[in-house]
């Protein structure tokens, strides 16, 4: 069967600057892949161009079985995005903005009710502006946004940043509830231990290029521990494979 | 940018025909230069031979203008001797809309092949456009002193020259700005197809303006042009004609050479950041912006 | 398309109701602007009921030129731009939603304003008629002009700045006619004023086709 | 006198444009040059 996603040498801009200089990524279906890299490595930039949000200017860039370079159209109403920005109007209150944003993505009115309700976001804080938030509490929402919507492909970056530990527990159970119901899930995380707990794969960026963790490449479970004690040595090949 | 351009090779067709319908000759003559295979050396300088022809040939028929405009043509009879300014504001006004027009027709075929090509004639021609502009509104505002008493009148021409210089230094400002090249392109390409639409509206209005409110306006004087004022006038159509090929395509060189100059910086940028990924040291990366 | 039009006014309508600013702010300014030109002309004499057409729409242009900034700087929060791409909404129709609320902004500051005129210039509204086509007509061109230019600067650093610069050029010709359509109403012959309402109609209809149809193309280009 | 005058409006009219389109042009030319040195050869098609 296809692969979800299918990056080949994919060069993308920001721009002039480019962020992605040839990243090569192959997700199946089902899969919990986490992208992992230093600061600048192009993590969110691989995530927002299967999105189709950033162009792929070179390469071959297919999602969900259409070519990105072609056609991204098909592509943006399947995928979820949960990104830095929470994409929140400040003024509107919780309940205000997952309805808008759930019935732009034709969200009936059982599925942002439900997502309200999943994310504990149904009772106190439903009638409370954004702008009156924490981050916690705003990462929440948007979360509460993509469950709406019911993507077939999660696009997940740094989703436990900025989260209590109940939240990230729920981000982690949500994910999985996902994934079983047939979702596909490419996320980043600076918090190691616990995305990789989650993750069936690692794929690790550098520089805007894929330096360890391709599909066809042998994996070894062993060098999940020294990658994450020696954190620095990004640029090692590591490759790991882990049962969730 | 090229390379963000989302169809077709980053290198980009060959630019489709600078200055397309600028002048007949001009127009070949570009073309031609555009279209030749990437073989041999290029000069330094967005000269060729066709510019050079060009070139002289604008010179010496600017300075046949001179003779005619300034010595053989007779006097007016009503406008005296600043009718002499009409050889040069008549036709500056024609290329002025031209420029315009050129800019509203490439801007609607870059958002529609979004060729890099296209781009470029609609930058090229709004700012030769606007160059025209400032001459048209120049010799007008002096022609207007002594024959009508006043620099500048709300007559409708005037007007409706002064609000276009207005949109196309917007348009242009909208270009100088550094951000994204493709997402500039598009918001530029938006301004510049609405372009001859504004110009149109305004001047309708303006007209209509004029004409509703105020009976006494100036009588305009359209003194029936025949004999050496008319060879005279027809040699400043054919002068400045050469100049706006030669500055047009000149320009379009231009403006060819910054996008390839980005992309030239993108291929060199690509290269350090996979040298970076080959042996970098994650300490030492810098974060984008 | 409509169902995303009500949709994106009904949101941008309920920011406007939840931050007041329009109330609180855009037209407090409208009517100081009024108050200003009282000053700088002499309020006593015949010039200001001359001009009286032509200050009432210089003010309500500046104090749209508030409201269309602000409508476009609701879409380009920290992420929203990406959320509308990836959403379902029709551009056209994001578009039309958002004139819509820019429009029924300019319809609450117009009433204002015109209060405003009658009170403080004594103006003596006559030719009801002309004046509520003109100022439907010039809204509706206000509006989608503006929200399209609106669209264009969003996002850039010098958006402020730049607005006006593309926007007052090319709403000349609206405040031309709006103002010559107003001063048939007031004092002329109101019959001189219907071929001005169907210019100002004619923008309307151009900038609702052009916005329709490059709203999808500038929202890509971010 | 009043020939004069004329006169003065047309030099300034002539010259003011003389200047407008020369500058232009050797601003073009300078960027163009100045440009040229960032661009391999086989990129600038023109002779």
């Amino acid at each position: 069967m296809e692969p979800v996603v299918h990056l080949r040498d994919a060069v993308a801009l920001l721009g002039r600057f480019p962020a992605l200089a040839g990243v090569d990524l192959d997700v199946e279906r089902g899969e919990i892949v986490l992208l992992r890299g230093p600061n600048g490595a192009g993590k969110t930039t691989v995530l927002r161009a299967c999105a189709g949000l950033v162009p792929v200017v070179r390469g071959e860039a297919r999602v969900l079985g259409h070519d990105l370079r072609r056609d991204n159209r098909p592509v943006r109403r399947r995928v979820g995005l949960l990104g830095h920005a929470t994409g929140l109007f400040e003024d509107l209150t919780v309940a205000d903005n997952v309805t808008f944003w759930g019935r732009a993505y034709r969200a009936g009115r059982d599925d942002v009710d439900a997502a309200l309700a999943v994310t504990g976001l149904s009772t106190r804080l439903r009638d409370v502006p954004v702008a009156r938030l924490s981050a916690g509490q705003r990462r929440r929402t948007s979360l509460a946004c993509l469950l709406a919507r019911r993507p077939e492909l999660w696009l997940l970056d740094e989703p436990h940043g900025g989260l209590d530990h109940d939240a990230r527990e729920l981000v982690d159970r949500l994910v999985r509830q996902a994934v079983a119901a047939g979702a596909t899930v490419v996320m980043s995380s600076h918090d190691l231990d616990r995305a990789e707990a989650l993750a069936d794969r690692v794929v690790e960026l550098a520089a805007g290029t894929t330096v360890a963790g391709r599909r066809a490449e042998p994996v070894e479970r062993d060098e999940r521990a020294a990658a994450a004690v020696t954190p620095e040595q990004g640029a090692a090949p590591t490759a790991v494979t882990h049962v969730a | 940018m090229t390379a963000t351009t989302p169809a077709g090779p980053p290198s980009g067709p060959p630019p489709t025909a600078p200055a397309a319908g600028a002048a007949g000759a001009a127009s070949t003559a570009g073309g031609d230069a555009g279209r030749r295979p990437p073989a041999g050396a290029g000069p330094a300088h967005t000269g060729s031979a066709a510019t050079r022809v060009i070139g002289w040939l604008a010179l010496a028929s600017l300075a046949l203008l001179v003779l005619y405009g300034l010595i053989i043509s007779p006097a007016d009879r009503e406008m005296d001797d600043v009718v002499r300014l009409m050889y040069v504001h008549v036709p500056s006004a024609t290329y002025l809309y031209l420029g315009c027009f050129l800019t509203t027709l490439a801007s609607g075929m870059w958002l529609w092949k979004r060729t890099p090509g296209w781009d470029a004639l609609a930058e090229t021609g709004a700012e030769v456009a606007l160059v025209f502009a400032f001459v048209t509104l120049l010799t007008g505002s002096l022609w207007g002193r002594p024959t009508w008493g006043t620099y500048w009148t709300w007559d409708a021409r005037l007007t409706t020259t002064a609000v276009l210089t207005a949109l196309l230094a917007g348009y242009l400002a909208l270009r100088r700005l550094d951000v994204d090249p493709d997402a500039r392109s598009t918001r530029a390409a938006v301004v510049g197809l609405l372009l001859v639409p504004n110009v149109v509206i305004v001047n309708r209005s303006v007209e209509w303006w004029r004409s509703l409110h105020q009976s006494a306006t100036l009588a305009r004087i359209d003194p029936t042009i025949e004999g050496d004022m008319l060879v005279a006038l027809m040699v400043g159509f054919l002068a400045l004609g050469l100049v706006f090929a030669w500055l047009t395509i000149h320009r379009f060189r231009v403006a060819w050479l910054e996008q390839q100059a980005d992309r030239v910086d993108l291929d060199a940028a690509l290269a350090a950041r996979r040298a970076e990924a080959a042996d970098g040291d994650p300490h030492e990366k810098v974060t984008p912006a | 398309m409509w169902r995303d039009a009500t949709l994106v006014a009904g949101r941008d309508l309920r920011v406007e109701a939840r931050s007041r600013v329009t109330v609180n702010q855009v037209a407090p300014f409208a009517l100081l602007v009024l108050i200003l030109f009282a000053f700088a002309l002499d309020p006593e004499g015949p010039v200001l009921e001359r001009a009286t057409p032509g200050l009432y729409w210089v003010t309500v242009l500046f104090s749209a030129l508030l409201a269309i900034a602000r409508s476009a700087k609701l879409d380009e929060a920290d992420g929203v731009r990406d959320a509308l791409r990836l959403s379902a909404l029709d551009p056209a129709g994001v578009f039309a939603g958002k004139a819509l609320a820019v429009a029924a902004e300019l319809v609450a500051l117009e009433l204002l304003l015109g209060a405003g005129v009658v009170v403080l210039y004594g103006a003596d509204p006559a030719g009801v008629g002309l004046l509520v086509a003109t100022c439907a007509a010039a809204t509706a061109a206000v509006a989608t002009a503006g929200t399209l230019y609106g669209a264009l600067v969003s996002g850039l650093r010098v958006r402020e700045t730049l607005l006006p610069l593309l926007l007052l050029p090319v709403l000349a010709p609206v405040l031309i006619g709006a103002t010559r359509a107003f001063d048939a109403a007031l004092g002329g012959v109101p019959a001189d004023g219907w071929p001005w309402c169907g210019l100002l109609a004619a923008f309307a209809v151009l900038y609702s086709v052009a916005g329709a149809l490059a709203y999808g193309t500038l929202l890509e280009g971010s | 006198m009043i020939a004069l005058t004329h006169a003065g409006y047309l030099a300034a009219g002539w010259l003011g444009t003389a200047a407008l389109v020369g500058g232009y042009a050797l601003v073009v030319l300078r960027r163009g040059r100045r440009l040229s040195r960032h661009v391999p050869t086989e990129e600038r098609r023109w002779s």
